[in-house]
C-alpha cells in the first residue's frame, strides 16, 4: 500500500498585483506522485518553487485548494478536524522543519517538550511509561539524560534538530515529511544528521517524503525524487537515474550548477535564457 | 550582451521587481487609504453625536432647570434644537450643518457655536504649532547628540530625558507658572495676549511646558533609532566603501532613523492635542481646552460635540498625515499593495 | 618573490568587555598576490568572516586586534582616518553575504550606486548615473535604467547580490573581499553570480578574498585555499590539491562530510562533535578532540609549518599522508 | 541515571539559565521597591497619616513644614502629608483599575484576532482603529458631558481607551507565537487546541502583555491625574496627587508646596512604572532572541 498519495494537488493564493488588484497565484499547480511504504521520495526545486508549501499541505497546516491527498490509506480533507482526528493524523505524518532555533518552544526543557507529545499518543501514558520513552527517544537520536533537562538555548543547532526528530518519532509516525532540515546546520553535522535519518529509516520503516534545494544531500537520503519548478513537478524519477541523467532542461541546469571537482561557474548561454519567455510558459519543454 | 536571466528563470507568475503602473497603484493605494479616513471620520462623528444624544439630561433641562416654562416656550426651544425630530435625522442635519462650518447655538452662550470656536482654535493651533517646533528641534537635537557621542554625553541626555519623560504636562506647568511666572516674574501668568508678538510671549511658557514631556520621549526615540542604524549592515557597508562619517551619518543613519522618529512625532503631534486642553486650563489662555472644559461644567451639549469633533478630526488627521509621510520616508510601504500576502 | 597585495602575519583577535575576554582569531596567516584568488573555507564561527573585516577594519565593538596586515606595503592597522577611508574607497571593496540587509532599503538602486563615485571622488552625477547603468549591465541585470529607479525591495536576492558586485567594482578596487556572497541564493543563481564575479575580476585585475563554508565552490574559483577551524588556519594549499589530497585530518572530514551529487555513501560522517569557537579551544591542536586520529601529542601547541607546496598545522600529517595513500583514495573521496 | 532518577527532578526546574520568571536588573529592584513602597502606603493609609486629611485648621493655613506637619498645611489648613498619604489610594488605584479593565478586554480580543485572523481579525481591527481615534482625555471628557463628573466615568472612558494601547501590542506578539514552527509542530503532533493554548501561546505572549500593561499604567496615573486636575475625576474633599497639583489660587500666591510634592509623587510613581515597563519590554527582546 502507498504511504502517501497526492493527486492534482494544487495551492493558490490570493495575491496582489502592483495595481492593488487581487488576483490569484499558484504556489503548487497541481502536483501528483505517490510514495511506496518504508520509501524516501525527495522534493527538490529552488526558492518558489512551491516544495515549501507542499510541504505544508502534507502536514495539513494548509489546506489545499484542490486535489486529492491520501495519507496511509486515508483520505485527508478539512483542516481543522477534532482532537481524535488529529491524534490518529499524527500517527500517520510527522513534520521536522527547517530552523532548529524557531522549531523548538524556547520555554521547555527537552523532556517537557518530548513529554507533551507522549500525553497523547502513548497507550500507557503513565508518568514513569513517558519518563522511559523520553530517555529512549533521546537515545535514538544521540541524546542523553543530560539534554533532557536542558532548554533548547542551551543546546547547539545540530542537538536541537535531534530533539525535533525526536519529536517527530515520539508519535511513532509512518511518514516523516522533512523540510530542508539538514540546510541549516554545518556541514560536519549535517553529516551527522543525515547518518541518523538513515539509521532510522533502516531500523523503522519511516517513509520519507525529503525536501530539499541540495541535490546532494537528496542523492544521500532518497529512492526516488521529484523535481519541482514554478509550483509544477517537471521531472521524476530514481534519485539515481535522475541525477545522473537529467532529461528535463532544468533539472539539467540545476545539476550543471552544483560545483564539484573540475566545475567551474558559467553563465548561462544567451539563447537558452532568450528561450524562457517572461511568464507562465517557461520553455524548458521546448 | 547579458540578458536577465534571473527573471526568466524566476516561477510562473511571479514577477519580480515588475511595476508596469507604479503612479496608478500609488493612487489606488492613496485612495484606499482616504476611502478608510473619511469612514474613520464618519464613525467618529457619530460616536461624538450619539453619546452626547444619549446623556441624560436635555438642552431643555440645562436652560430651564426647574423653572416653570409655557408650553409654547418649551416647543419653540424644542424646534430650535431640533428635538423632535427622529435620531438619524438629528444626526444627519447637525452633519450637514458641520459640513458647512454650522455647529449649532451654544446653549451657554445662546450664540453659534462657530463664533465663540473660531478665536479659540486659532490660540490653540499657535500654541501647538509653537511646540511642536520645539518639540522636534530640542527633541531630535537631543536625541541625535546622545546617539552620536557615547559616553558622558549620551549618559547626561539620557538622565535628563528619563526624569523629564515621567514628568506629565499638568506638573510641568504647575511647577513652571509657580516659578517663572508667579516666583519670578519673568513671564505673564494668565492670559493669551494681544497681537503676534506678545501672545508668543504669553504662549512661550505653555509651550515649553508641552515640550518637555514630549521632547524627551522624541529624544528617547531619536537616540534608539540613530543608535540601531548605527550598527545596522546598511551602515557597514556605506563604511566599508569608504563614504566620510558625516554622509554615513546623514543619508544612511539619520534617513533611515526618520521612520521610527516620524512615527513618535506624529504621536506626540496627536497628543498636544490633548496636552493643550491642560495647558489651556492652567494658563488659562482662552483656547479650545479652556472652552471645552467651561462647556462640559455648563452641559453646553453643542459646543461639546463641536469641540470633540474637532478634536477628534485633528487627532485623526495627524495620524493620517504620518501615515502618509511613513510611505515617503520607507519606499517598502509605498506600494505594499504589491507585495505578497 | 616579490611584495604580496595583502599580507596578513599573526593575526589575532578578542572582543568584549573588560569581565569576558573571548579570543574570536588566532595567529592568522594570509598572503595574497595582485590578481589572485584565496578562498577563505570554514564552518560557522571559525573566524572567517572576522578575518575578512579586520582587513578593512570593519570591527565589531570592544574587539581588539594585534599582529599586521599590509596592504600594497602599507600597514593598515596603522593608517588615519582619512587614510582608511581612501583604502577603502579606492583599493580594497567588500561584498556581504546578505545583501537585503547590506542595501540601505531607503534609497533608491541608483544611489546606492553613485553615492560612493559622487561623495568620494566628486563625479558629475549624470556621469556617475551612466557608469552606474554600465555596471548593472556588466552584472547582467536588464533594463538597467529602470533598475536604477528601484529600490531594493523590489529586486530579488540574486538581483540585489548583483548589485553589491557592481558597486564593489565600480571603484575598481585591487582587492575584493567577498564574504560569502552566495550562500543565501539558490544554486543556480550561484553559478551565475560566481560567474560574473570571475569574469569581471579578471578582467579588472582584482584579487579576491573569498570567503564561504563550500570548499567545493572555493575550489572552482579560488588559486588557492585556507581552511580554518576554531580561529585559526589549519591548512594551505593550492586548491586542486587541497581538496584531492588534504593534509589536515579537519580539511579530510569537511570534505568527506559533504554528500556527493554523484553517488551516495554508505557512511556520511567521519568525525563526531561540532565545531567549537575558537574561546572554546584548549592548549593543545583545537581538532584534536574530534579528531579520529588524535593521540597524545597533539594536545600540545600546533603551529602550521610547510609540508610540500602546502602549510599544515598537525602533527601528523606526513603519516597520515601515507596511511591515506596505503589505503588508496578511499580515505579521500 | 534511569527514568526514576529524572522523574525526581521536577521536569520544568534546570538549572541552564531557562527563562525565570523574575531575574530583574538593579534598576529595576529599585523601581520595583518604589512600585511596592507606594502601593503599602496607600494600603496603610489609615495607619500612617498622622492627620484625618479633611480636618481643617483655619488658623494655621500654608504653614512652613514644622514638627506637627512635616510638610506643612494647605490654604484650609490641612495636613499636606496627611493628604498626600491619603490621595495614594484614588492616585494608584485608579489606573490599576484601568489597565486591568483594558487588559481583560484587550487581550481576548488579540488572542482571538492573532489566532484566527481573517473575519475576526478585520472586524477587531477596525473596532480597534474607530478606538484610536479618540484620545483618552477626550472620551473620558464625553463620559463626564454625558454623566457628570466622578471617578467612575473617567475610569470607565479611559478603560475603553486603553484597550488599543493593550490590543495592539498582544495582537502582534500573538500573530509572532502564532507563526513560529514551534507551534506548527505541536499541531501536527496532535496536541490539543487547549493545551497549545495554555503552555505554548499564553506563556510566551504574557510577558509582553505585563510590560505594555506596567508601560499603560504609567499612562493611565498621568490621565486620571489630568482628570481630577481639571476636575472631571475625584470629587469633593477626597485628596488626589493630581487634584493637589492643581492648587491655582495657593500658586499665584505663592504657596506652590502641596502642588510641588504632589507633583514629584506622580513623577516618582510614574518614573518607577516606566522604567519597570521598559525593563521587562526590553528583557522580552532579549530573550526572544537568545531563543
Amino acid at each position: 500500500m502507498s504511504a502517501v498519495v497526492a493527486e492534482g494537488l494544487r495551492k493558490v493564493y490570493d495575491v496582489r498585483d502592483a495595481d492593488g488588484r487581487r488576483r490569484p497565484f499558484a504556489a503548487v499547480a497541481g502536483a501528483s506522485f505517490t510514495v511506496e511504504r518504508g520509501g524516501s521520495l525527495g522534493i527538490v526545486g529552488e526558492s518558489g518553487s512551491g516544495k515549501t508549501t507542499l510541504a505544508r499541505m502534507l502536514a495539513g497546516l494548509e489546506p489545499p485548494s484542490g486535489g486529492r491527498l491520501e495519507v496511509c490509506g486515508r483520505e485527508r480533507t478539512g483542516v481543522s478536524p477534532g482532537a481524535s482526528e488529529r491524534r490518529r493524523r499524527a500517527r500517520e505524518l510527522q513534520i521536522v522543519f527547517q530552523d532548529p532555533y524557531t522549531s523548538l518552544n524556547p520555554r521547555h526543557t527537552v523532556a517537557t517538550c518530548l513529554d507533551e507529545v507522549l500525553r497523547v499518543h502513548l497507550d500507557d501514558p503513565s508518568r514513569e511509561r513517558r519518563a522511559e520513552r523520553v530517555l529512549e527517544l533521546l537515545a535514538q537520536v544521540g541524546l542523553d539524560e543530560r539534554h533532557a533537562r536542558s532548554r533548547p538555548r542551551a543546546l547547539s543547532g545540530g542537538q536541537r534538530q535531534r530533539v525535533a526528530i525526536a519529536r517527530a518519532l515520539a508519535a511513532s509516525p509512518e511518514v516523516i515529511v522533512l523540510d530542508e532540515a539538514v540546510s541549516a546546520l554545518d556541514v560536519s553535522i549535517q553529516a551527522q544528521i543525515l547518518d541518523l535519518l538513515d539509521e532510522i529509516r533502516a531500523r523503522t520503516k519511516t517513509t520519507y517524503l525529503f525536501i530539499s534545494h541540495d541535490l546532494g544531500v537528496v542523492r544521500q537520503v532518497t529512492d526516488e525524487l521529484i523535481v519541482m519548478r514554478g509550483g509544477e513537478i517537471v521531472e521524476r524519477g530514481a534519485t539515481a537515474a535522475v541525477l545522473d541523467a537529467p532529461r528535463h532542461p532544468y533539472t539539467q541546469l540545476l545539476r550543471r550548477s552544483v560545483p564539484g571537482p573540475g566545475w567551474r561557474p558559467r553563465r548561462r548561454s544567451a539563447e537558452r535564457a532568450a528561450a524562457t519567455n517572461e511568464r507562465g510558459d517557461h520553455g524548458w519543454d521546448a | 550582451m547579458t540578458v536577465n536571466v534571473e527573471r526568466n528563470l524566476s516561477p510562473p507568475g511571479v514577477d519580480l521587481g515588475r511595476f508596469p503602473s507604479r503612479g496608478r497603484a500609488r493612487a489606488l493605494a492613496l485612495a484606499r487609504h482616504l476611502g478608510g479616513l473619511v469612514a474613520l471620520l464618519l464613525a467618529s462623528s457619530v460616536v461624538v453625536f450619539l453619546s452626547l444624544q444619549l446623556a441624560p439630561g436635555s438642552p431643555e433641562s440645562v436652560l430651564f432647570g426647574q423653572q416653570q416654562v409655557p408650553d409654547a416656550v418649551r416647543e419653540a426651544v424644542r424646534a430650535r434644537y431640533h428635538l423632535d425630530d427622529p435620531v438619524p435625522l438629528q444626526y444627519l442635519n447637525w452633519l450637514a450643518g458641520v459640513l458647512q462650518g454650522d455647529f449649532g447655538v451654544s446653549i451657554a452662550y445662546q450664540q453659534p457655536v462657530s463664533t465663540r470656536i473660531g478665536d479659540a482654535a486659532a490660540t490653540t493651533v499657535l500654541l501647538a504649532g509653537y511646540a511642536l517646533v520645539l518639540i522636534l528641534l530640542v527633541g531630535v537635537g537631543l536625541g541625535a547628540l546622545a546617539a552620536l557621542r557615547p559616553g558622558r554625553v549620551d549618559g547626561l541626555v539620557t538622565l535628563l530625558t528619563g526624569v523629564a519623560v515621567a514628568t506629565p504636562t499638568f506638573v510641568a506647568a504647575t511647577l513652571l507658572l509657580s516659578y517663572f511666572a508667579v516666583e519670578l516674574g519673568w513671564f505673564p501668568v494668565y492670559g493669551p495676549g494681544t497681537g503676534l508678538l506678545d501672545r508668543l510671549w504669553h504662549l512661550t511658557l505653555p509651550a515649553v511646558a508641552l515640550t518637555i514631556w514630549a521632547a524627551s520621549f522624541v529624544a528617547r526615540v531619536t537616540r534608539a533609532a540613530m543608535r540601531e542604524q548605527l550598527a545596522g549592515e546598511h551602515v557597514e557597508t556605506a563604511r566599508a566603501r569608504g563614504l566620510a562619517e558625516r554622509h554615513v551619518i546623514r543619508r544612511h543613519v539619520f534617513r533611515n532613523a526618520l521612520v521610527p522618529i516620524t512615527t513618535v512625532a506624529g504621536l506626540q503631534a496627536a497628543g498636544l492635542i490633548v496636552g493643550t486642553v491642560v495647558v489651556d486650563q492652567i494658563f488659562q489662555l482662552g483656547g479650545l481646552g479652556q472652552l471645552l472644559v467651561t462647556a462640559v461644567n455648563q452641559s453646553d451639549f453643542p459646543m461639546v460635540q463641536a469641540i470633540c469633533l474637532l478634536l477628534v478630526c485633528a487627532f485623526v488627521l495627524v495620524n493620517t498625515g504620518v501615515d502618509l509621510l511613513y510611505r515617503v520616508l520607507d519606499p517598502r510601504l509605498r506600494a505594499a499593495a504589491g507585495a505578497r500576502r | 618573490m616579490s611584495e604580496p597585495l595583502l599580507e596578513v602575519r599573526d593575526l589575532s583577535m578578542t572582543i568584549g568587555g573588560r569581565r569576558r575576554r573571548r579570543t574570536i582569531l588566532r595567529d592568522v596567516s594570509l598572503r595574497l598576490d595582485a590578481g589572485r584568488t584565496l578562498g577563505l573555507v570554514g564552518e560557522s564561527g571559525s573566524g572567517k568572516s572576522m578575518t575578512a573585516r579586520s582587513i578593512l577594519r570593519l570591527l565589531p565593538a570592544g574587539a581588539r586586534t594585534e599582529g599586521t596586515v599590509r596592504f600594497d606595503g602599507a600597514s593598515l592597522p596603522d593608517l588615519s582616518p582619512a587614510q582608511l577611508r581612501r583604502v577603502r574607497a579606492h583599493e580594497i571593496a567588500m561584498v556581504f553575504q546578505d545583501p537585503r540587509a547590506h542595501v540601505n532599503p531607503v534609497r533608491t538602486i541608483g544611489d546606492f550606486l553613485t553615492e560612493a563615485l559622487v561623495l568620494n571622488d566628486g563625479v558629475a552625477a549624470a556621469e556617475a548615473r551612466d557608469r552606474a547603468r554600465a555596471g548593472l549591465a556588466d552584472v547582467g541585470l536588464s533594463e538597467p535604467d529602470r533598475r536604477l529607479d528601484q529600490h531594493p525591495h523590489e529586486l530579488s536576492g540574486g538581483m540585489l547580490q548583483r548589485v553589491m558586485i557592481a558597486a564593489a567594482l565600480l571603484a575598481r578596487p585591487r582587492l575584493l573581499l567577498a564574504d560569502e556572497p552566495t550562500t543565501a541564493l539558490d544554486v543556480t543563481t550561484q553559478s551565475e553570480v560566481m560567474a560574473i564575479v570571475d569574469e569581471l575580476r579578471r578582467e579588472l585585475g582584482t584579487a579576491m578574498l573569498f570567503i564561504t563554508h563550500d570548499l567545493e565552490l572555493a575550489a572552482a574559483v579560488c588559486d588557492e585555499l585556507a581552511v580554518m577551524y576554531a580561529g585559526e588556519i589549519v591548512e594551505r594549499a593550492p586548491a586542486a590539491q587541497l581538496v584531492s589530497s588534504p593534509r589536515h585530518p579537519y580539511t579530510a572530514a569537511l570534505l568527506a562530510a559533504r554528500p556527493s551529487v554523484e553517488r551516495r555513501r554508505a557512511r556520511m560522517a567521519t568525525v563526531g562533535g561540532r565545531p567549537i569557537a575558537a574561546y572554546e579551544a584548549g592548549s593543545g591542536c583545537s581538532f584534536a578532540p574530534r579528531c579520529p586520529h588524535a593521540e597524545e601529542r597533539c594536545r600540545t601547541a600546533q603551529a602550521l609549518r610547510p609540508l610540500g607546496t602546502a602549510e599544515v598545522r598537525c602533527c601528523r600529517a606526513e603519516e597520515l599522508e601515507t596511511a591515506a595513500a596505503e589505503r588508496g583514495e578511499e580515505a579521500v573521496r | 541515571m534511569n527514568a526514576l532518577a529524572l522523574r525526581r527532578r521536577p521536569l520544568a526546574a534546570t538549572s541552564d539559565g531557562g527563562a525565570a520568571p523574575l531575574r530583574l536588573g538593579t534598576g529595576a529592584k529599585v523601581a520595583l521597591a518604589v512600585v511596592a513602597l507606594l502601593a503599602l502606603v496607600a494600603l496603610l493609609a489609615p495607619v500612617i497619616a498622622p492627620y484625618d486629611p479633611d480636618k481643617q485648621d483655619l488658623l494655621n493655613i500654608h504653614a512652613g513644614p514644622s514638627a506637627d506637619h512635616l510638610l506643612g498645611t494647605d490654604q484650609l489648613g490641612r495636613d499636606i502629608l496627611s493628604r498626600l498619604i491619603w490621595g495614594a489610594r484614588p492616585s494608584l488605584a485608579g489606573p490599576l483599575v484601568v489597565v486591568l479593565a483594558a487588559t481583560a478586554v484587550g487581550v481576548p480580543l488579540a488572542l482571538a484576532a492573532g489566532w484566527w485572523g481573517g473575519a475576526v481579525d478585520t472586524v477587531v481591527g477596525r473596532a480597534l482603529d474607530l478606538l484610536f481615534a479618540f484620545p483618552g482625555i477626550l472620551l473620558a471628557v464625553l463620559a463626564v458631558a454625558m454623566f457628570g463628573s466622578g471617578m467612575v466615568p473617567c475610569v470607565i472612558a479611559l478603560a475603553i481607551a486603553f484597550v488599543p494601547l493593550i490590543a495592539r501590542v498582544t495582537r502582534s506578539a500573538v500573530l509572532g507565537v502564532r507563526g513560529a514552527p514551534y507551534i506548527a509542530a505541536a499541531e501536527v503532533v496532535g496536541v490539543p487546541t487547549a493545551r497549545i493554548w495554555l503552555r505554548h501561546l499564553l506563556p510566551n505572549v504574557a510577558p509582553i502583555v505585563i510590560a505594555q500593561a506596567t508601560v499603560a499604567f504609567g499612562y493611565a496615573l498621568i490621565d486620571l491625574a489630568v482628570l481630577s486636575f481639571l476636575g472631571f475625576g475625584v470629587q469633593g474633599t477626597t485628596p488626589d496627587w493630581g487634584m493637589m497639583v492643581n492648587a491655582q489660587q495657593s500658586i499665584v500666591q505663592g504657596h506652590p508646596d502641596q502642588a510641588v510634592w504632589a507633583g514629584v509623587l506622580i513623577v516618582v510613581a510614574v518614573s518607577a512604572v516606566s522604567y519597570l515597563g521598559t525593563h521587562l519590554t526590553d528583557r522580552h527582546h532579549r530573550d526572544g532572541r537568545d531563543a
